[in-house]
């Protein structure tokens, strides 16, 4: 037989992907119509799209565009905190559900997008584990905000403080959104799993898109070898940025779907720790590898759940960490890879790890 | 050793009752899920909350009566997880929830208690926000404006001090929540506050600013509405830096003198609103007690008492309202928030009065419809390392 | 003389901060990998040396030599059973099994001690120079003192060793440094048992500040040093040094000015640091030979 | 016309035109280390031109203050009479500089048709969107791409290859994929350094051959450095001598292997080769 | 000296040398030329250790070596100058050396540096400077200068001449035949197989991953197929 063109490799692989995440919501939807799902499943089918999205969005910069981001939670939290103040405050111009968590999702991401820009356009003149670290100082930065930043609204808008709740005096009938380090409390939950489908779907696609075209080639140059991409004319912060930006956009996006499920949540969620859980994601799930991080952020969410089932009580993390540690482990041996990562995706992974950020 | 004594894992060795929750339903036990941080850096308060339950629910069921199950899931003292551990425990089975322990959590758990109809009783998450709204959320802890307007009053009326500093962690909701109230109350009643003090998170280790500050603004007294581990630290480096004035907590400080290698006579004069005295001379205090350091080692704290308080005003009320091991959650939820908050008439008079619970954090405790407890605070004072009741 | 005072706080912070920055930026400049778990060894060597002297009653040094003795062996074996098997793979699926590696200590710890604050008894005399107006304690003076000796140490031992300086080859080149008879299993499981002798060090003196110990102790610390290293130039050993000091300098006066931002504020100034010196402070930029 | 500096060797048919390269007292200093030094070239529009000298007289420094990696200490660069004066990298491969690497340096982990691909990055444009939403132009451009690709591979006859890991390939042919991707970017001068390191005698008379059909279906000046005499002597017009950052001689191959100079600094007794 | 039997060399699924069989003797020395991607690194590299052949063994000094870790052969008296030079790069020159001598006695190690020095000048001028900012051609100089510093008896070098000025490849082959009089032995690859065959013993002919030709340096000089294939001629 004669070999696949690379195209045609790639073409089936995306396929695979979509074909994955499709079938999978179906099933899933399937059993819960017929009650198959326990409420502990069903639970965490938003988070899980959620974390999904962020996987990809992380991926973008830590496996295609080669740079660390230890501060991702703090797009997500930008997301989030505006998604909801935008729901909230809309809550009785905009009845309709589905448009308002839409518009929410809308600011969120604009939003992220924008603090991906202010945060980008300085960071990304760094290298290495230089950016990494402002990444994460980033990430504090936002979630250091969110706690001590007061929001309400009232039928003259929206009020800030850094205060206190008091700070903001409310007109009579107002209510505050964000008080501090409480996060909001009052929130309306939103998010629907078709949302966190249909959010998985878009992301994919841009996700994938953004790879297979000029500019995402322009980004794996750059990752690859900076100073030949520059001496062929690639501008490096251009696309660095492209990268970053778009990343932090779907970030907010994710933040967004994610805050919609909880009626209450603290800025200390977004914090170094969920930056790192995310990036787990994306190594576990081999970087530069989409497909892989969407099977591995839905896996590593639902484990500790899994767990819970057989009583480890407080073993549970323990053996989390074991799982994680033995994953890694086996996952990156050279002799098992072969056995895990088949043909197709084998070359494509390694060469990406190679590519991977902090050399 | 000490350390392996309070192994969190020795929670095994409980005898059964409490032991069967998540293996489900032993004939006519009624299964309550518990939802608290077992891991993670706010384990201790959960493991307090659990342990306090545990001792509780083994009295109860020797009792014969009414049979309890304790099904407790770690949340990690997180919102997420939290909402996790509540979906796995009603799909196990669970009637009653009892939880969380910390704040944002039970905030979250309880807008799905209140859409689904389930029972909830939290022992130590005292935001009001935990409440609001929701007639099915009680508490049995103080609320943090409750504790900030009493805390505020009584140093006042007692004059304990005539310039007050303020330490709080910004980053806590149950902290700023006791601050801003206290804060409220100091601006009416004229307490001059002349320095107010954050920081970001209990993992903060040093103080020495926050305390000059306090210091250099000539502070006789410093209010910390914070919980003891960083209390602790508190207390040390204001000694070496000769800085003694008088320090004033809330419920979140009990636990200090038990605190593993603690000096205690750093904590001498340090006063604290508690609603339980480990000290306490009456009988149920000491076999509480007792019991809890034989099953676990160590001296429980308030979050235990309000733990084991918690099981019992669950017991009495389930009594009262003859609940039985079949009724679903959601009668159950009903019969229970008629046995908490009484039963009132469209027009919003009382009908029949709420039960009226003796615990180890109070005697009398009722609650209002809002899910608020009513106990009397007690100031304790430490002198020569037990408290001593004021 | 507040601000001399806050000068001091931050000092003393800071050489908390920053000998564990040398312990991390041993690991980290020669395995090139963010080693996450240090921190927790570091938290590991405080409990050795809480029950050596707490509960045992034994002399402090004797707990501090027991810590180093555990922490070194247990540095080796994660590297053994963690890293090694991972040597061909990228630099990042070595930092995630480091967090796992994290995750496990701080679990086991949580099983092995349980979650209750344990209050660490200062292994330094406690009480402060007897200097008017100024508050200088012993513990701080020691760490300082630590501090340097072991930065100078560290750097002779990096530069002018042989062993330090095969460290350096393997660092850049595996196979090459093979290909000089230099067993490269052998040369970084070294390195981890220096930087992990280093932690229980750190531990000592770090508990004996800030005496609280709880399983999730270390994690922070081992931030603050992460980020004290690369402030002060990745792999440069005088840099780790003054990068923590620097850090716990300004994390200090930025409380000064407000505590309610005060993490905004060292963040911001780490970044525009890094802006202007983009390979950390004494990290020097070699330039790729075109 | 522009009257060429005394100082240059431009072969006649380009003399009439003012030359695509013109370098003034270029130079940089490394710390103490002067590495290049009052460095004058005219290089005309079609020349073949050579850069020799002993190992680390500053060859490809030159290329690297030409093309920007390092910006000179001294000196200016005219490129077609513009002095790219404050330009980056980027900037002056916009303006027509293309080059490829001593160490080679391509996109390891991408297919040889990719590397090429983005060498046309600046001469097949659409903008990030529509590659995202995959309008039509995406498509059309793509296909356009792809074409060009091929093309260009043709030289080599690469296209087999096209598939390939750009990493995985033989010395060799990474060495011609590197050229290649340097003329994607459509350039009107070519810096080739050592272009026939790791080759075989048969393989650089074919990039011998290679390099004259660049010039002439291309029709763009090449300066390449080369250790390789056959080489270097078997095509290039005009030669230029480096030696501790100094130029030590100019001339047609024949004056440089008469220059004493030469011989004593460089190419030794020459026992002939081949 | 250095017996190799039919060994077989995979990177993963690729196999690149197949049944490869060849022997130095002491004090020769032998060359393998062939064209790019026949096979001559992925031997040497099978030899020091850094690779591992499926099958058959490799003999040195009488001693099966095909198991023994690479750092283990350097004392044993083997040295590699890698392909591509592989020097460190942030080490100073003087540092590169001094790793090269790690197997060796520390008294050993200043003379045999002056010997390098000796041979190589332009690195004694560039002792204290990072081996990153050197040249092409000084990186390789230091590189061999490196293998020198461990005194081997079996000296294997992967394209020395690459990227040398033509006075300096006449440097290195007259150093190769110095040190092949001080008895050291020496495993050429060598791209420029004209000057390798001509001051080799015997030659190996390698075609992808194959023995093709072998004999004497002199007759492969004059065999026709090896002028057209590898001498231009
Ligand atoms: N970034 C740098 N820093 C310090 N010195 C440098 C740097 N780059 C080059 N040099 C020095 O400048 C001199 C010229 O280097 P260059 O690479 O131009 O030599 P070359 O002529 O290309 O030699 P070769 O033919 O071996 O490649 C060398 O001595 C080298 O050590
Ligand atoms: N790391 C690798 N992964 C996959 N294939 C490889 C790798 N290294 C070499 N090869 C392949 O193995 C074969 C032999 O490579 P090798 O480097 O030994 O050839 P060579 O004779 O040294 O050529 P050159 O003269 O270019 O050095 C080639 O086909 C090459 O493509
Ligand atoms: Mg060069
Ligand atoms: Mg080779």
């Amino acid at each position: 037989m004669k070999k696949l063109s690379p195209d045609r490799k790639r073409l089936i692989n995306n396929c695979i992907t979509y074909g994955i995440v499709i079938a999978a919501f179906v099933i899933l939807q399937i059993c819960n119509a017929g009650g198959l799902l326990s409420p502990s499943i069903q639970g965490q089918l938003v988070p899980i799209c959620a974390y999904v999205v962020m996987a990809i969005a992380l991926n973008l910069v830590v496996g295609i565009s080669g740079e660390l981001s230890l501060g991702h939670a703090g797009f997500m939290s930008v997301g989030a905190f505006s998604g909801v103040v935008a729901a909230l405050s809309l809550q009785n111009s905009i009845p309709n559900d589905g448009l308002r968590l839409a518009i929410a999702m809308v600011v969120g991401a604009v939003l992220a997008g924008v603090a991906g820009v202010i945060v980008g356009v300085p960071v990304l003149r760094l290298r290495g584990d230089y950016l990494a670290i402002v990444t994460l100082a980033f990430g504090e930065i936002i979630r250091n905000i969110f706690n001590v930043l007061y929001v309400g609204v009232d039928e003259n808008g929206l009020h800030f403080s850094l205060q206190n709740e008091m700070a903001l005096n409310l007109a009579e009938g107002g209510k505050s959104i964000l008080k501090g380090p409480m996060g909001f409390t009052t929130n309306v939950k939103l998010a629907t799993f078709t949302a966190g489908f249909i959010l998985v779907l878009i992301t994919l696609t841009i996700a994938l898109n953004l790879i297979n075209s000029r500019s995402g080639r322009a980004i794996m140059a750059l990752r690859d070898n900076r100073i030949a991409a520059e001496s062929v004319g690639i501008g490096a912060t251009k696309y660095k940025l492209m990268a970053f930006v778009t990343s932090a956009v779907l970030a907010g996006a994710a933040g967004v779907l994610y805050a919609m499920n909880y009626s209450s949540m603290a800025p200390k969620k977004f914090d170094f720790n969920t930056s790192i859980l995310i990036l787990v994601f994306v190594v576990l799930g081999g970087i530069g590898n989409i497909r892989g991080s969407i099977i591995a952020a839905a896996f590593l969410t639902y484990l500790p759940e899994l767990l819970r089932n057989f009583n480890l009580d407080e073993y549970r993390m323990l053996v989390y960490a074991i799982v994680l540690i033995l994953v890694m482990l086996v996952t990156n041996n050279p002799m098992l890879k072969s056995v895990f990562t088949f043909a197709g995706r084998k070359a494509r992974k390694e060469e990406a790890q190679k590519g991977g950020a902090v050399q | 050793d000490q350390g392996s004594a309070n192994t969190p894992g020795s929670g095994e060795t409980t005898p059964a009752g409490t032991e069967n929750g998540s293996t489900g339903s032993t004939e006519g036990t009624i299964k309550i899920g518990g939802i608290g941080p077992l891991t993670g850096s706010a384990a201790v308060y959960g493991l307090a909350t659990k342990q306090g339950a545990e001792v509780a629910i083994q009295e109860i069921n020797a009792l014969g009566g009414l049979q309890f199950s304790l099904d407790f899931q770690d949340d990690e003292g997180d919102t997420e997880k939290a909402v996790n551990a509540y979906n796995k425990l009603i799909g196990d089975g669970a009637q009653i929830i009892y939880g969380c322990t910390t704040t944002n959590p039970c905030v979250a758990v309880a807008a799905e208690t209140y859409s689904a109809r389930y029972f909830q009783l939290t022992p130590s998450a005292s935001s009001t926000t935990v409440t609001e709204g929701k007639d099915n959320v009680f508490q049995v802890c103080f609320t943090d404006p409750n504790q900030g307007i009493t805390a505020a009053n009584y140093i006042k009326d007692n004059n304990l001090g005539t310039k007050v500093a303020v330490i709080y962690n910004n980053g806590d909701a149950y902290s700023t929540g006791i601050y801003n109230a206290f804060q409220a109350t100091a601006d009416e009643i004229g307490l001059e506050v002349v320095a107010v003090q954050t920081f970001p998170d209990d993992s903060n280790t040093d103080f020495n600013v926050q305390l000059s500050a306090a210091k250099d603004a000539g502070a006789d007294l410093v209010f910390m509405p914070i919980y003891y581990t960083p209390a602790s630290l508190i207390l040390s480096q204001a000694k070496s830096m000769g800085y003694e004035p008088t320090f004033f907590g809330c419920d979140g400080m009990d636990g200090i003198l038990d605190l593993e290698g603690f000096d205690v006579s750093l904590a001498e004069g340090l006063m604290l609103m508690t609603p339980f005295n480990a000290w306490g001379e009456d009988e149920r205090t000491k076999t509480f007690v007792s019991e809890y350091e034989s099953a676990y080692g160590g001296i429980p704290n308030q979050f235990a008492a309000d733990g084991y308080d918690c099981m019992y005003a669950i017991y009495e009320a389930c009594t009262a309202a003859g609940i039985t091991a079949d009724m679903s959650a959601q009668d159950v939820c009903e019969a229970l928030i008629a046995q908490f908050a009484g039963t009132y008439d469209d027009a919003g008079n009382l009908v029949t009065p709420g039960i009226s619970v003796d615990g180890l954090t109070g005697t009398g405790m009722t609650w209002s419809r809002n899910g608020e407890v009513s106990k009397a605070p007690v100031v304790v004072k430490v002198e020569g390392g037990v408290y001593v009741t004021q | 003389m507040s601000f001399l005072n806050n000068l001091i706080t931050g000092i003393s912070l800071g050489s908390v901060y920053a000998i564990i920055a040398l312990g991390y930026t041993m690991v980290y400049g020669i395995a090139k990998m963010l080693n996450f778990a240090h921190g927790d060894v570091i938290m590991v060597g405080a409990y050795m040396i809480f029950f050596a002297t707490g509960s045992f009653g034994l002399n402090p040094i004797v707990g501090i030599l027991l810590a180093v003795v555990v922490c070194t062996v247990l540095g080796v074996v994660i590297e053994g059973l963690a890293y090694k098997p991972l040597r061909q793979a990228s630099s990042l699926a070595v930092l995630i099994t480091a967090i796992g590696v994290s995750y496990f200590l701080q679990n086991a710890a949580l099983l092995l001690w349980g979650a209750d604050p344990k209050v660490f008894t200062s292994v330094i005399p406690e009480g402060s120079l007897p200097i008017e107006g100024v508050n200088i304690t012993y513990v701080s003076l020691v760490t300082v003192l630590a501090c340097i000796v072991i930065m100078l140490a560290l750097t002779w031992f990096t530069s002018k060793t042989k062993m330090g300086k095969a460290m350096r080859a393997c660092s850049e080149d595996k196979a090459a440094a093979q290909l000089m008879g230099i067993n490269v299993n052998r040369t970084i499981s070294m390195t981890f048992a220096i930087g992990s002798a280093l932690a229980a060090i750190a531990s000592a003196l770090l508990f004996s500040s800030y005496k609280n110990l709880i399983p999730t102790s270390g994690s922070l610390p081992g931030i603050k040093a992460f980020t004290a290293a690369v402030f002060g130039g990745i792999g440069s050993i005088p840099g780790a040094m003054l990068g923590g000091i620097l850090l716990g300098i300004i994390e200090t006066f930025a409380k000064v000015i407000n505590t309610n931002i005060s993490d905004a504020v060292v963040f911001a100034v780490l970044i525009i640091v890094l802006l202007v010196k983009p390979a950390g402070l004494l990290g020097k930029t070699i330039r790729e030979k075109v | 016309m522009v009257p060429v500096p005394s100082h240059s060797i431009v072969p006649e048919r380009d003399v009439d035109k003012p030359p695509i390269l013109e370098c003034q007292h270029l130079g940089i200093d490394f710390g103490g280390l002067t590495a290049v030094n009052e460095f004058n070239l005219a290089v005309g529009r079609t020349e073949i031109a050579g850069l020799i000298g002993p190992n680390g007289a500053g060859k490809t420094t030159v290329f690297n203050l030409l093309t920007k990696v390092y910006q000179p200490t001294r000196g200016t660069i005219l490129l077609d009479g513009k002095d790219t004066h404050g330009m980056n990298t980027v900037q002056v491969n916009k303006a027509g500089i293309a080059r490829t690497f001593q160490n080679i340096r391509l996109f390891d982990k991408l297919t040889v048709e990719d590397n090429v691909k983005i060498g046309l990055h600046n001469q097949i444009r659409y903008p990030m969107w529509s590659g995202v939403l995959r309008l039509p132009g995406y498509w059309k451009k793509e296909k356009l791409a792809h074409e060009s690709a091929m093309e260009l591979l043709s030289i080599f006859d690469m296209q087999d290859l096209a598939n390939h890991q750009a990493g995985s390939l033989p010395y060799g042919a990474q060495r011609r994929l590197e050229i290649i991707r340097a003329l994607a970017t459509n350039p009107s001068l070519l810096l080739l350094d050592e272009p026939a390191a790791g080759m075989n005698p048969s393989e650089t008379a074919d990039l011998m051959e290679n390099i004259l059909k660049i010039r002439d279906t291309f029709q763009i000046a090449i300066m390449l450095i080369e250790h390789d005499m056959n080489l270097v002597m078997g095509i290039c017009e005009g030669i230029c001598v480096l030696n501790f950052g100094q130029v030590i001689a100019k001339g047609t191959p024949a004056e440089i292997q008469a220059n004493p100079k030469v011989v004593e600094a460089y190419l030794g007794s020459q026992k002939k080769e081949g | 000296m250095l017996k190799v039997n039919n060994i077989n060399v995979y990177y993963g699924a690729i196999h690149a040398i197949k049944d490869v069989s060849f022997e130095v003797n002491d004090g020769e020395i032998v060359t393998l030329i062939g064209a790019n991607g026949a096979g001559k690194s992925t031997t040497l590299q099978t030899i020091s250790g850094l690779l591992r052949s499926r099958t058959g063994s490799i003999e040195f000094m009488g001693k099966d070596i095909g198991s023994v870790p690479p750092d283990k052969l350097v004392a044993h008296g083997l040295a590699q100058v890698p392909e591509g030079r592989r020097v460190f790069l942030q080490m100073t020159v003087e540092e590169n050396l001094e790793m090269g001598a790690f197997t060796q006695p520390a008294s050993t190690i200043a003379p045999n540096m002056e010997k390098v020095y000796a041979q190589f000048p332009r690195l004694k001028e560039r002792r204290r400077q990072v081996a990153g900012t050197l040249s092409g051609g000084e990186q390789q100089m230091l590189a061999m200068g490196r293998a020198l510093m461990s005194n081997p008896k079996l000296l294997m070098l992967d394209e020395p001449s690459m990227g040398l000025a033509p006075i300096l490849v006449e440097q290195i082959f007259d150093i190769i035949k110095q040190l092949h009089q001080a008895g050291t032995t020496i495993l050429l690859v060598e791209q420029n197989a004209q000057m390798a065959l001509s001051v080799a013993d015997r030659g190996y002919v390698l075609e992808t991953g194959r023995v093709t030709l072998s004999g004497p340096g002199k007759e492969l000089l004059a065999d026709e197929a090896v002028k057209k294939a590898y001498l231009g001629g």
